[in-house]
């Protein structure tokens, strides 16, 4: 079990900052989080600094990426988000099997986004855009690849939380493991929101 | 009772030490400051012989280093006299215990603020001042960094020429930098500041000499493993020397050109003065070995069959005061040192050991010398 | 508070792990306090300091004599680029790490880190990328581009070897091991203080640790990124950096730099929190405007995200950026010097003792001053035209990271050590130690802000006679042999310090105010027999200063302990079930020892060794066994969290 | 300096540990299932209207695809995040790691916009002078004799 701290029950008033109440873990992964934002951020800041190369070369990335399948993938990452709050929604109203099994529906969504995605990548490089191709293939892969890595993590991370719900390890009093698994969740589906628009959408 | 007695030190000692260390730094700053005035060392930026170099001197010197005495002497002072007059003494009570004063805080806050944002305005009025590009007539020189050497490049002039740039005095140059391998900075310190030339891109600035001399350039970013010994000479000429030696670069030199090379390059390049013939056998020899050997998949040499342009161009290396990117200056015992063996002079560098026999060296030798 | 004696670990019956548990090096393989991990960050940090400081000798050796040839070019572009990665990565930064993973918990009335596994990984993280960083020397030569390592000359092209891709992916375990270290400090700063301890209550070298560890989370994902392309373009054939495949090396010097200014300050912040937390102690006085020194802090790391591009004006971004960020440069002088004032302030009126930590700590200031100062002349881009890529440069680094870091750390380590160790160290040697630090530092490092101004530029292993350089590098590289005495005798101070009986340190030999000097030296595994409770600002000096103590709700006397029966810590130390303290509302689980993170650290080290490796065989092996490692340990240790 | 305490009492989840505290009541904080779905529908409809726009070049891309994505964005972040209903500090977090990251996207952006830089092309190729036969080009200032041109008009000249 994790380290449980002091804080509850104290008289607050010497305390007023009131981050005593925090959950440890939830605190950590919001930081961890927070430095996950300048890790795409930086991703994404590298893509645009390549945007006119790669909008000036060839293939032109509209020209190859498709945007309705593409949006098929970001819908998928939508549903997965909200199976992992009603997962988490569940395992609060102590409703065991539900929350169990709409965390494995997360991570089934999951999976399935990435199946979409290997597609994309063996789609593109059919037309000749690998990581070695050139600017757009290079910058797109990579920050797209990254994404995917964080989202295949996310699906094992999942389903350990699954295979935990299972044998009864999540209830109302004890939801901690899946709700930061979820505060993960969502942030790689934030992070697809910003990629779906800034790289598919925008001309 | 306060601390440990066991570990007292006697008050004395200590001070004394202090004082005997501040001496020490006081006298090796003037000792410094001494350093810097007496010599003229060929990469000073202390020395400024361009306007660039004077606007950036006149900034550090005027509106920063004499602030930045004052300052350091101030603050410096303020720490060693609270050191000196505060030393608590055994059983001394307790000092009155402040936490702060607001008033205080305010000043040293708006004080420095103040100071700072002065420097920052003439920063700003030097940093638009180099900024300007070049007015009137200018010449442009294309400077494209390789690893180890520099390339010179006067596109309006039809000059290439390497690791010695030359400029008319008084003229404003327009330095337009490049690079062919990785970032490398070009440096005069005594005309102007630093510039990354940087693959890919091609970055400007200007500089301009106001006396004639051969004045030390350097590339100032890391670039490998002979980054030391890229070096260069900007050689800044009244305006009929610069345009006779834009002449000549322009001209195929006069052994390639088919004429006889006078007797003098043989009896510079050290081989024994026999006769103008042997030399100029000599010579023709050296033209040979260029052509068959090695040396053409490098270098180009205009006028004959060498056109590759991995290495410096050599169509007038013998007219020039260096070689090797400054690494050696030019005399044939020098270009037979760096011939027979250019690792051994610049270890790392790109131009292979060619293991070539003394003779092949020495007729080199006295073929590149010819290419005035 | 009283207790002089550790609370001794109870006997419990002799089960497989508890013999496990009496072989020594178990007790630090395995283990998750804060303190033992704590020491293990600086003994090792240490270790690496001497390597990196022994490669700055042969550095100032080579360049004794103009054309020397003591090293090969190339060899000295090794060392020199392994001084810098090394004394940054390995010395500085895990020094302070590891003093503050010794004192911050104590400091904040706490009984361990937030996320004691997380620490022991991060540091096993640090010390295996250290060893893997070096390794790289003995394994195809080490990294040779500077510790920036500017693409493209870290491209393959320009750099077949494996020196780079060591330096990548070191430095890539190096960051995983920060970023988990500086979510932990987050996490317990923010959130395991004592009661009643309030941010404005809150120590200052807490206070900076805090802001690093922000720093630090916010700061090397950047150089993440930029490391994960350069690995691309070595490793997978792209060409970010790379101009010939429509790449721009100025991308990288961006992404690093946007990650190596924050990194100044995530190396000088603590040692500025240590000064702040040395001077008041031996001044006898409170720190001179506490809140100034804490919101500058705050305004440093602010500001420090705003200039990373005055590391680079002449790459010719353009007089309107140049100037952006040169007033950025500018305006971050303005908290570093607030708190250089208020520093004085605090020894202005004080009772001064000159103990060797309040020694460090003036040197501190008095070569910080200087640092400063350079650094002002090097935030206005046209000086920095002709300073920039010069000795003027190593001289201002130096100034600010040996002058200020090293000389900050060393009083923190002369302040803290009876705390740690429960012994002193010599008083007579560490003055000494200091005087020839000092005498040797300012004799390296102040001449070559001349060698800079006449245009000796850096990194370069050798110089021509006649260039007016001779005179002042001998001078520097003498000063650096007097440097390396110096800390020679340092690591004699401590060898005779361990060497020596034990002596009984009292809990507050130095009559400090903060919380770790209420519990004894060294402190018990659990830190502290109750919780205490903080009802101002100097919770030991609150005797002192009734009235004008902060915040104080009320006069108290001393550290109000939460009080539980003694019986009761008595009855559970660092057992089977852990140390159990306090009542229920206090309850610390500190968790068992355990083999994981060590195992989790070292799965990683084989995978980067399998992305090193370029014959399949090798590579396939590496990486399957690291796989393995990891998910065995990551399995082991969730099993262990969710038990 | 005190900051005053967020949200007394702290919405939900004060302790994920059993045993040491009783968890307050989920809903304390949490929406229930039905706000969740009504979320989701919101999100849907906006991803639609995204796709959508760009099949109307009419309408102005940029700032309705960057409203709509900061919508979904906030709405994730707020609802299936719980920021909107859990201690600010978390969102503090996340704000300072946008902030950096946007304001490094824009910063870069604006650098690499002002220093250009042209469509690469190896600088040793192009620099080839005129082959041979001397070139000359007219000087701005020296009196070199004009002569025929050689190939000294690279791409580089005159900028």
């Amino acid at each position: 079990m994790a380290v449980v701290t002091r804080g509850h029950g104290e008289p607050l008033a010497q305390s007023p900052t009131g981050l005593e109440s925090l959950d440890v873990r939830k605190l950590g992964m919001w930081a961890f989080l927070g430095s996950e934002c300048v890790f795409f951020g930086a991703l994404i800041a590298s893509y645009f600094v390549y945007r006119p190369l790669i909008l000036a070369g060839d293939p032109k990335p509209h020209e190859v990426l498709g945007i309705n399948f593409t949006a098929l993938l970001a819908f998928i990452l939508l549903i997965s988000s909200l199976t992992m709050v009603l997962a988490l929604n569940a395992i609060q109203h102590d409703r065991r099997r539900a929350g169990a099994y709409w965390l494995l529906a997360t991570a089934v969504l999951g999976t399935t986004f990435l199946g979409g995605q290997a597609y994309e990548f063996t789609k593109l490089a059919q037309e000749g855009v690998t990581l070695s191709s050139g600017i757009f293939g290079q910058c797109f892969l990579v920050l797209t690849g990254f994404h995917g890595t964080h989202v295949f993590l996310g699906v094992i991370w999942l389903l350990a939380c699954f295979a935990r719900a299972m044998r009864g390890g999540f209830n109302s009093g004890n939801y901690i493991g899946a709700e930061i698994a979820g505060l993960y969740w969502h942030f790689v589906d934030i992070v697809w929101v910003a990629i779906f628009t800034l790289i598919y959408l925008i001309p | 009772m306060l601390g440990n007695p066991r570990r007292r030190e006697p008050r004395c000692s200590a001070a004394s030490r202090v004082r005997i260390a501040l001496w020490a730094t006081l006298l090796l700053a003037f000792a410094a400051l001494l350093g810097g005035c007496t010599t003229n060392n060929p990469l000073s930026t202390l020395n400024p012989k361009g306007p660039a170099a004077h606007h950036i001197y006149d900034l550090l010197v005027t509106w920063l280093f004499w602030p930045a005495v004052v300052v350091f002497f101030a603050v410096e002072g303020l720490l060693l006299y609270a050191i000196f007059r505060f030393r608590g003494r055994p059983g001394d009570p307790l000092p009155a215990q402040l936490h702060g004063n607001t008033r205080l805080e305010v000043t040293w806050t708006l004080v420095p603020a103040l100071i700072l944002t002065v420097i920052l305005a003439v920063t700003f009025r030097t940093q638009a001042v180099l900024a300007t590009p070049p007015t009137g007539e200018f010449i442009t020189v294309r400077v494209i960094g390789h690893q180890w050497w520099w390339e010179f490049q006067y596109p309006d002039l039809g000059v290439t020429t390497a690791n010695e740039m030359h400029i008319p005095v008084g003229v404003p140059i327009q330095v337009e930098l490049s690079s062919a391998d990785v970032i490398h900075s070009y440096w005069v310190p005594y005309l102007a500041g630093k510039m990354d030339a940087i693959p890919g891109r091609i970055n400007k600035m200007s500089l301009q000499a106001d006396e004639a001399g051969v004045y030390s350039g350097q590339c100032s970013e890391f670039c490998g493993v002979q980054h030391a010994m890229m070096r260069m000479l900007l050689v800044a000429q009244p305006q009929g020397e610069f345009d006779a030696w834009v002449r000549n670069e322009r001209s195929i030199p006069s052994f390639t050109a088919g004429v006889t090379p006078g007797a003098t390059p043989g009896a510079t390049a050290g081989v024994t003065p026999a006769a103008g013939a042997a030399s100029e056998s000599l010579v023709t020899r050296g033209a040979q070995v260029f052509a068959n050997g090695a040396c053409v998949t490098c270098h180009a040499i205009r006028g004959t069959a060498a056109q590759a342009r991995v290495g410096p161009e050599l169509t007038h290396v013998g007219s020039r005061r260096s070689i090797a990117a400054n690494t050696l200056t030019n005399t044939p015992e020098n270009m037979r040192r760096w011939l027979r063996n250019p690792q051994a002079v610049k270890p790392g560098n790109l131009m292979p050991n060619l293991n070539l026999s003394d003779q092949d060296v020495d007729a080199l030798v006295a073929y590149l010398q010819s290419l005035k | 508070m009283a207790a002089q004696v550790a609370v001794p670990v109870p006997q419990q019956e002799a089960s497989p792990l508890e013999l496990r548990r009496e072989w020594y090096g178990w007790q630090w393989l395995a283990t998750v306090d804060h303190k033992k991990i704590g020491i293990m960050y600086i003994a090792a940090s240490l270790a690496f300091f001497l390597i990196g400081g022994f490669e700055a000798l042969l550095v100032r050796t080579q360049l004794i004599s103009p054309l020397n040839t003591f090293l090969h070019p190339d060899l000295y572009n090794q060392v020199f680029t392994m001084h810098a990665t090394t004394m940054i990565f390995l010395g500085v930064m895990p020094m302070s790490v590891g003093v503050g993973n010794y004192v911050v918990p104590l400091m904040i009335g706490a009984a361990d880190m937030a996320y004691p596994r997380l620490n022991a990984f991060s540091f096993w993280l640090f010390f295996f990328g250290g060893i893997f960083l070096n390794l790289s020397f003995v394994m195809g030569g080490a990294p040779n581009t500077g510790w920036f390592a500017y693409a493209p000359l870290t491209e393959r092209p320009f750099n077949p070897g494996t020196g780079p891709d060591f330096w990548l992916l070191g430095l890539q375990l190096l960051g995983i091991a920060s970023i988990a270290g500086a979510v932990n400090f987050i996490v317990t700063i923010l959130k395991m203080r004592a009661p009643g301890m309030t941010f404005m209550r809150l120590p200052l070298f807490t206070w900076v640790t805090l802001i690093t560890s922000f720093l630090i989370i916010f700061a090397f994902p950047s150089i993440t990124i930029a490391l994960i392309l350069l690995m691309f373009d070595r490793l997978a054939g792209t060409s970010f950096f790379l101009p010939s495949g429509g790449g721009d090396p100025l991308l990288w010097q961006h992404l690093f730099w946007f990650f190596g200014h924050p990194e100044v300050y995530i190396m000088i912040l603590p040692a500025m929190g240590i000064v702040s937390e040395v001077l008041p102690v031996f001044s006898r006085k409170p720190i001179f405007g506490y809140s100034f020194i804490a919101y500058s802090s705050v305004a440093i790391g602010f500001l420090g995200f705003t200039v990373w591009a005055h590391h680079m004006f002449v790459t010719g971004l353009g007089e309107i950026a140049n100037g952006a960020f040169a007033t950025g440069s500018f305006l971050i002088g303005v908290p570093t010097g607030v708190k250089i004032f208020n520093w004085i302030g605090t020894l202005w009126g004080g009772s001064l003792r000159f103990r060797t930590p309040l020694l460090f700590a003036c040197g501190f200031i008095a070569n910080f001053i200087i640092g400063g100062i350079s650094g002002i002349t090097l935030a206005s881009p046209p000086v920095d035209f002709q300073q920039t890529d010069t000795y003027y440069v190593v001289a201002h680094i130096h100034y600010v990271l040996f002058g200020g870091s090293i000389f900050g750390l060393f009083a923190g380590l002369y302040y803290w050590w009876p705390k740690m160790f429960g012994r002193f160290l010599n008083e007579g040697l560490g003055k000494a130690h200091f005087w020839l630090q000092m005498v040797g530092f300012n004799l390296t490092f102040f001449p070559m802000h001349w060698l800079g101004t006449e245009g000796m530029p850096r990194r370069i292993y050798t110089y021509f006679p006649n260039q007016g350089f001779e005179l002042w590098n001998l001078v520097a590289t003498l000063g650096s042999y007097l440097l390396g005495i110096s800390i020679l005798i340092f690591v004699v101070n401590a060898f005779l310090s361990a060497r020596r009986p034990a002596e009984v340190v009292p809990d507050n030999p130095w009559e400090a105010a903060t919380l770790e000097w209420s519990t004894t030296s060294p402190p018990p595994a659990h830190n502290f027999d109750a919780v205490p409770v903080v009802y101002s600002r100097y919770p030991l000096w609150e005797d002192r200063d009734p009235e004008g103590a902060h915040g104080a709700t009320a006069p108290r006397t001393n550290v109000d302990a939460v009080s539980h029966p003694a019986d009761d810590v008595a009855a559970t130390g660092e057992g089977e079930q852990g140390a159990h303290q306090g009542g229920a509302a206090h309850a610390f689980h500190l968790p068992n020892p355990t083999i994981f993170p060590v195992i989790l650290a070292f799965g990683l080290v084989l995978i980067a060794f399998a992305l090193l490796f370029a014959p399949p065989v090798l590579k396939i092996t590496f990486l399957v066994s690291g796989l393995v490692y990891g998910v065995v340990s990551v399995y082991g240790w969730v099993r262990q969290v969710s038990d | 300096m005190e900051r005053p305490h967020p949200a007394q009492p702290v919405p939900h989840g004060a302790s994920g540990v059993p045993g040491t505290h009783a968890a307050p009541s989920p809903e304390a904080g949490h929406p229930g299932a039905g706000r969740y779905v009504l979320v989701f529908i919101v999100l849907f409809i906006i991803t639609a209207a995204e796709v959508a726009v760009t099949y109307f070049p009419e309408i102005p891309q940029l700032p309705a695809l960057m409203t709509m994505a900061v919508l979904k964005f906030g709405l994730i972040a707020a609802f299936y995040m719980h920021l909107r209903f859990d201690s600010r500090v978390f969102s503090a977090f996340l704000m300072l790691g946008l902030f950096l990251a946007v304001g490094m996207l824009l910063s870069f952006l604006a650098l690499f916009t002002a220093h250009y830089r042209e469509p690469y092309e190896p600088v040793v190729e192009q620099t080839q002078p005129g082959t041979g036969t001397p070139a000359v080009g007219t000087s701005a200032v020296s009196g070199a004799t004009g002569g025929t041109t050689g190939g000294v008009a690279t791409p580089m000249a005159g900028r």
